[in-house]
């Protein structure tokens, strides 16, 4: 902060974040960019059976993940969290070997593209059954206040359509009961496939159902990462410090069909998506930066193509990796060999 | 895999015509007609109003029958199941669906806890006439979670009826009469099935009898009991074995519960051997049920070790294509079992 | 009202009931009472294994049940509601054949005390998986809706500690999204068995969980009928005329044990429990009714003599009656006969 | 009943002395060592705290071990498992009381969708050691929702364990194992056995270990599988049948899945009969498999059929004594069915 001059200050409301985090978190979001049309390039050539796109919510990945202290807090994802797992530490060779379903890739090919795995990095391995994964991340933050370790926290990330869900309810309660330090994160896009926020709750924003928690909410632009990083830091600290959880509700869009295997023409005008596209948040921050003069023209420029490089490479590193063997298959059910009938 | 021809035992005659279609065309013209047959009949579920289902299986009906009766519900699998269990029980006879069986756990209390008890605990005071269709089985490259059998964790609770048909003809009748049982029905759509099977499908209305078992194939050296997509592979190898002079009996289960016991017995009785082929994981599977059946019933009349060709042992198929086709049952390891079978 | 004399009308406030009605609330509530201590003291006695109190609860039930149209609305109840189905319509021999598992018992014996079904009087059939019923309770005000019944609505009640469930979260939403013709009553008994409220939910009152669901909610006294029937009523009347759901709270106590099986004195004081037994609000609306000369103190006795007449008649009734075939236990598992082999 | 002294093959040696308990003491021992021994250690679940569980099992622990460690959950089952899950995938040892069995049906996803899978799907990058304890059965007057037996429902998801000891030696030492174990178990304590159930238990620290049956009693003309309460008073009817000159062999399976294949086949191989015993429902229950298991591994060295005795095929028992008697299986059907087998 104290390098930096009065007029960048006044150009961009920066939450106290340095240079550097805000051109790491543009990084971050054409990173996202140029990975998800990947997956949905890979498909189209016949590549990869399934792919899964974030497009539209690089802002709120991108200012959540830098509110996450490496190292010490855990993020437990869901299945449109390719930003924030960038965020956190994963590299595109990682995301590359899962849309491959390579060998290289954490879950040995088993898992979905989307749905990662790092354990060091702590990012803890999900199903794709919406909203199972919740608990869980209330157990680990449980896990943190049991063993005293002030200063960690945990995400918690969904979308709206999720906390339709009986066990998204029981997790804000339980961690709301016992205080525990954890921000349950909403990525509201308005969608769930093709069912929208309407149908899906009567309230106008998820944060009033935190009222019924008994816990504090924040609402925030989710296509501005500095407003998510601002909300999102916010409440990882009041987490952090044993204020107790705090619901999070970033408002973004998703731009793309809910994956590869979906067409949203059917339930969605094509005037409203370009409507929304008119606030598409990658290159907004890119000219706000630039306007600021944390970056020039040229530096974005260089960044996009660092970015482009860097995916490029990943694809093919990752392409050239072999399957998963066919022996793995019978791994890692439980600890060591088994066999339901034990000889 | 060359579509099959299904010959339903119709309960009801069916009209002189037929029409060929999937069996994904098969729920969906059946639906479709239960929708515009009875007033009670609603579909609830996760997109399937303008979406149409994520298989399209119920695209147009929004429009065609209105929201009231093509119901996009909020992603929540207890209040789908519950919720249809509520109006089951006020008369109505809704058809709940769950978009992937894999997604089915959420709503197990609603189903087994609830649903399945609902006549037994009153006394028959309240019933339950409600359907659950669900995508099931794998194949598709669903990986660990778009891609699971569900049968066998459901198939040991008492009054649940689980069908689980491969052919449209099948599809059809025994949706029918899904519709029309007055007690909670299964209904598993095998989605390798949908759509790379193919067959006449009867015109107008009509039912299959729950709990009938359809011979596919006679044979007279090994009865092959089997159902979903792993029938037509039976049948397939079944086919390609007559050639060699090798003679089996393909049964497709149709009906998981209440399983045929007359159709299996009889089979076995004729062929003195027995392969129970399924995807599902082996231990604890439909087929041990069917083995300890035969077992009991038929044991003198063997003349092999009953053999089981199941899903292996771990949680699911990966995502990873290898990893997928090892843990699916090929049409080769069918005929390696058949015909090591009838030459024991 | 138009035979009320004013005098009783300052004396009471009666919410638009008549003498007649405020007298059927009380002959409830003493009715209640009197069936209540019956099932414990056939416990001791040892005639039957289990039984299962509503001390406490009888002003809820008795305002509740006052608020439910025969013929017409249709009751969800969970396993503490005797005075709720004794108010729509159920007969003290219903409730002895239960408890004893006799023949006579609706269930056929099968049910556990307190776990009613009663389908021409709208009772509906619950398990004892809390709050499993809250969704059917849903499906049946949704076929209401559906059919186009208008003026038809549901009582779905449960415990507080029943809304820490998924289940009830999910069926509140669904409720709310489709406006569906609905009432969901909570006992607020400040315990779920030996769980006091504190331990599960964050919130004062179970109330705030309304603004989650865009709902409106109402908190009343539940130790006071009338005000219990206030509220009920007005919720009802706002679902049978097509505005959606309410949560009704009424506060109220629970003075005996859980169960027969339970013993309080764990976990709770007993001068807590002397101190709720102030209000109990069994006398104080005994009190309450003479005090406003709505009856006198020998209609009073007369009332007390009749309830517990018909009581003893249906405790003999009841245990008069051979127990459930042995081969009943094969019916009834679905339609007609049924093996799951076929034969 | 007579209590039944188990001879558990400890896995570690147990200490010199014994101790004389019943099933539910040897549950409550057990676990307050495990808090007192392993700081990761930590109970939680509904009324566990001041209440001291409904059968009492951890009363006074909240008192020595504080609010912390002994967690009184909210009423809702998914997140206690999925609580649970959480804190054993960040390294505590959770044990988590589902309060009577009949409620781990919400909780359904929790275990079957989640525990099992954790570690297969992130190829053992986090993983679940989680314990999971719930009273199940009946003959309890338990009516249709405190009686039901589950582990039919379980026993075929690959990654589970199930374990389900009989006497309170097995309790203990299968306790123990359960706790170390690094994957998710699945520990079912029959209730009609807390109290009525006694025997001797070797102090100090030691486990069995998971996957091993244990023969009751040695015998020679037929083999009698069992677990639970069935399996105490098949060793009664088969204690009584030594006097009658008929000699049994009883094999308490205590371990659900995986389960002991070397033990039943050895027995089976030499006493040439089986019969399996479980209160659990008949179609599809845990018989079926072993059924099944044996006629593919030991057909031929049968001489008579594979009898399975089971509960009835209907939702649960009733609360009326009648409709309890006839779903229970009485020690007289098993006398019956072991002479009818052995006369074979
Ligand atoms: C339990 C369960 N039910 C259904 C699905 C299928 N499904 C996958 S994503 C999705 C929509 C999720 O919407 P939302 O939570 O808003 O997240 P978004 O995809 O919009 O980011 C559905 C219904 C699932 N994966 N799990
Ligand atoms: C799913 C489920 N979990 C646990 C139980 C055991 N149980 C029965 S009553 C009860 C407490 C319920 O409390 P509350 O909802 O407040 O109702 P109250 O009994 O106080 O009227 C519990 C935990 C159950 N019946 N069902
Ligand atoms: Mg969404
Ligand atoms: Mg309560």
């Amino acid at each position: 902060m104290a390098k930096t001059s009065t007029a960048r200050e006044s150009a961009i409301e920066r939450a106290g974040l340095s240079d550097a985090q805000l051109v790491e978190m543009l990084r971050n979001m054409l990173l996202q960019r140029q990975l998800d049309n990947r997956g949905f390039q890979l498909n189209r050539q016949g590549k990869i059976p399934f792919a899964l796109g974030s497009e539209g919510h690089e802002a709120v990945q991108a200012g959540a993940a830098m509110a996450f202290v490496r190292g010490r807090d855990v993020l437990v994802p869901y299945y449109r969290d390719l930003g924030l797992a960038l965020g956190v530490g994963m590299t595109p060779f990682e995301i590359l070997s899962s849309l491959f379903a390579r060998r290289t890739d954490r879950s040995g090919g088993r898992q979905f593209p989307n749905h990662y795995t790092n354990h060091d990095l702590g990012v803890a391995s999900i199903s794709s059954i919406i909203a199972g994964h919740c608990t869980h991340a209330v157990g680990i933050a449980a896990a943190f206040r049991y063993r005293r370790e002030a200063g960690r926290a945990v995400i918690c990330s969904t979308g709206e359509g999720a906390t339709s869900q009986g066990e998204w309810h029981e997790s804000v309660n339980y961690a709301a009961v016992h205080e525990l330090p954890i921000v349950f994160l909403i990525e509201n896009n308005q969608w769930a496939i093709s069912t929208p926020q309407s149908m899906q709750m009567k309230v106008a924003h998820v944060t009033d159902k935190a009222a019924g928690y008994g816990i504090p909410s924040a609402l925030c632009d989710g296509f501005d990462p500095i407003a998510t990083y601002a909300a999102m830091h916010v409440a990882m600290e009041r987490a952090r410090s044993g204020g107790g959880p705090t619901l999070v509700e970033a408002n973004c869009y998703r731009y793309l069909s809910h994956s590869t295997d979906d067409d949203d023409r059917t339930y969605r005008s094509r005037e409203d998506i370009e409507e929304q596209r008119k606030r598409d948040p990658v290159p907004r921050f890119e000219q706000r930066l630039i306007e600021a003069g944390i970056i020039d023209a040229a530096q974005s420029r260089s960044l996009r193509a660092d970015v482009l490089r860097e995916t490029n490479e990943a694809t093919d590193a990752a392409e050239a990796q072999p399957y998963p063997s066919v022996e793995s298959l019978y791994t890692n059910v439980v600890a060591g060999d088994y066999r339901p009938w034990q000889d | 895999m060359a579509g099959l021809r299904g010959s339903p035992t119709a309960a009801t005659a069916p009209a002189a015509g037929s029409t060929f279609m999937t069996n994904v065309e098969a729920v969906r013209a059946t639906l479709h007609d239960a929708l515009a047959r009875d007033e009670r009949v609603l579909i609830m579920g996760e997109d399937v109003g303008a979406r149409g289902n994520v298989f399209l299986i119920t695209k147009g009906f929004l429009e065609e029958f209105g929201p009231e009766r093509v119901i996009d519900t909020p992603l929540a699998e207890a209040s789908i199941v519950g919720v249809a269990i509520g109006m089951a029980m006020e008369g109505l006879r809704p058809i709940a669906e769950i978009q992937f069986a894999d997604f089915i756990y959420p709503a197990f209390n609603q189903i087994v806890g609830e649903a399945a008890k609902t006549r037994y605990r009153s006394n028959g005071d309240y019933t339950c006439p409600l359907v659950i269709r669900t995508p099931y089985g794998g194949g598709v490259r669903g990986a660990l979670s778009h891609s699971v059998s569900i049968e066998a964790l459901f198939y040991h609770v008492p009054g649940l009826t689980i069908l689980a048909p491969s052919t449209p003809a099948d599809v059809k009748g025994l949706l029918n009469a899904a519709i029309e049982c007055p007690d909670p029905v299964l209904f598993l759509e095998h989605k390798k099935t949908y759509r790379s099977v193919k067959g006449e499908v009867p015109d107008g209305y009509y039912t299959i009898p729950i709990g009938k078992a359809d011979v596919k194939k006679a044979g007279s050296q090994v009865t092959v009991v089997s159902y979903g997509f792993n029938a037509h592979q039976a049948l397939d190898a079944a086919n390609r074995l007559e050639a060699d002079g090798v003679s089996i009996e393909v049964i497709d289960l149709r009906s998981i519960r209440p399983m045929d016991k007359t159709t299996i017995l009889d089979s076995v009785r004729k062929t003195r051997k027995l392969l129970i082929v399924h995807e599902d994981n082996k231990f604890g599977g439909i087929g041990a049920e069917i083995s300890a059946m035969v077992a009991e019933e038929a044991f003198f009349e063997l003349d092999a070790p009953i053999r089981r060709l199941c899903g292996p042992d771990v949680p699911a198929m990966g995502y990873a294509l290898p990893l997928e086709e090892e843990f699916m049952i090929s049409t080769g390891q069918m005929l390696t079992a058949m015909r090591e079978l009838a030459a024991f």
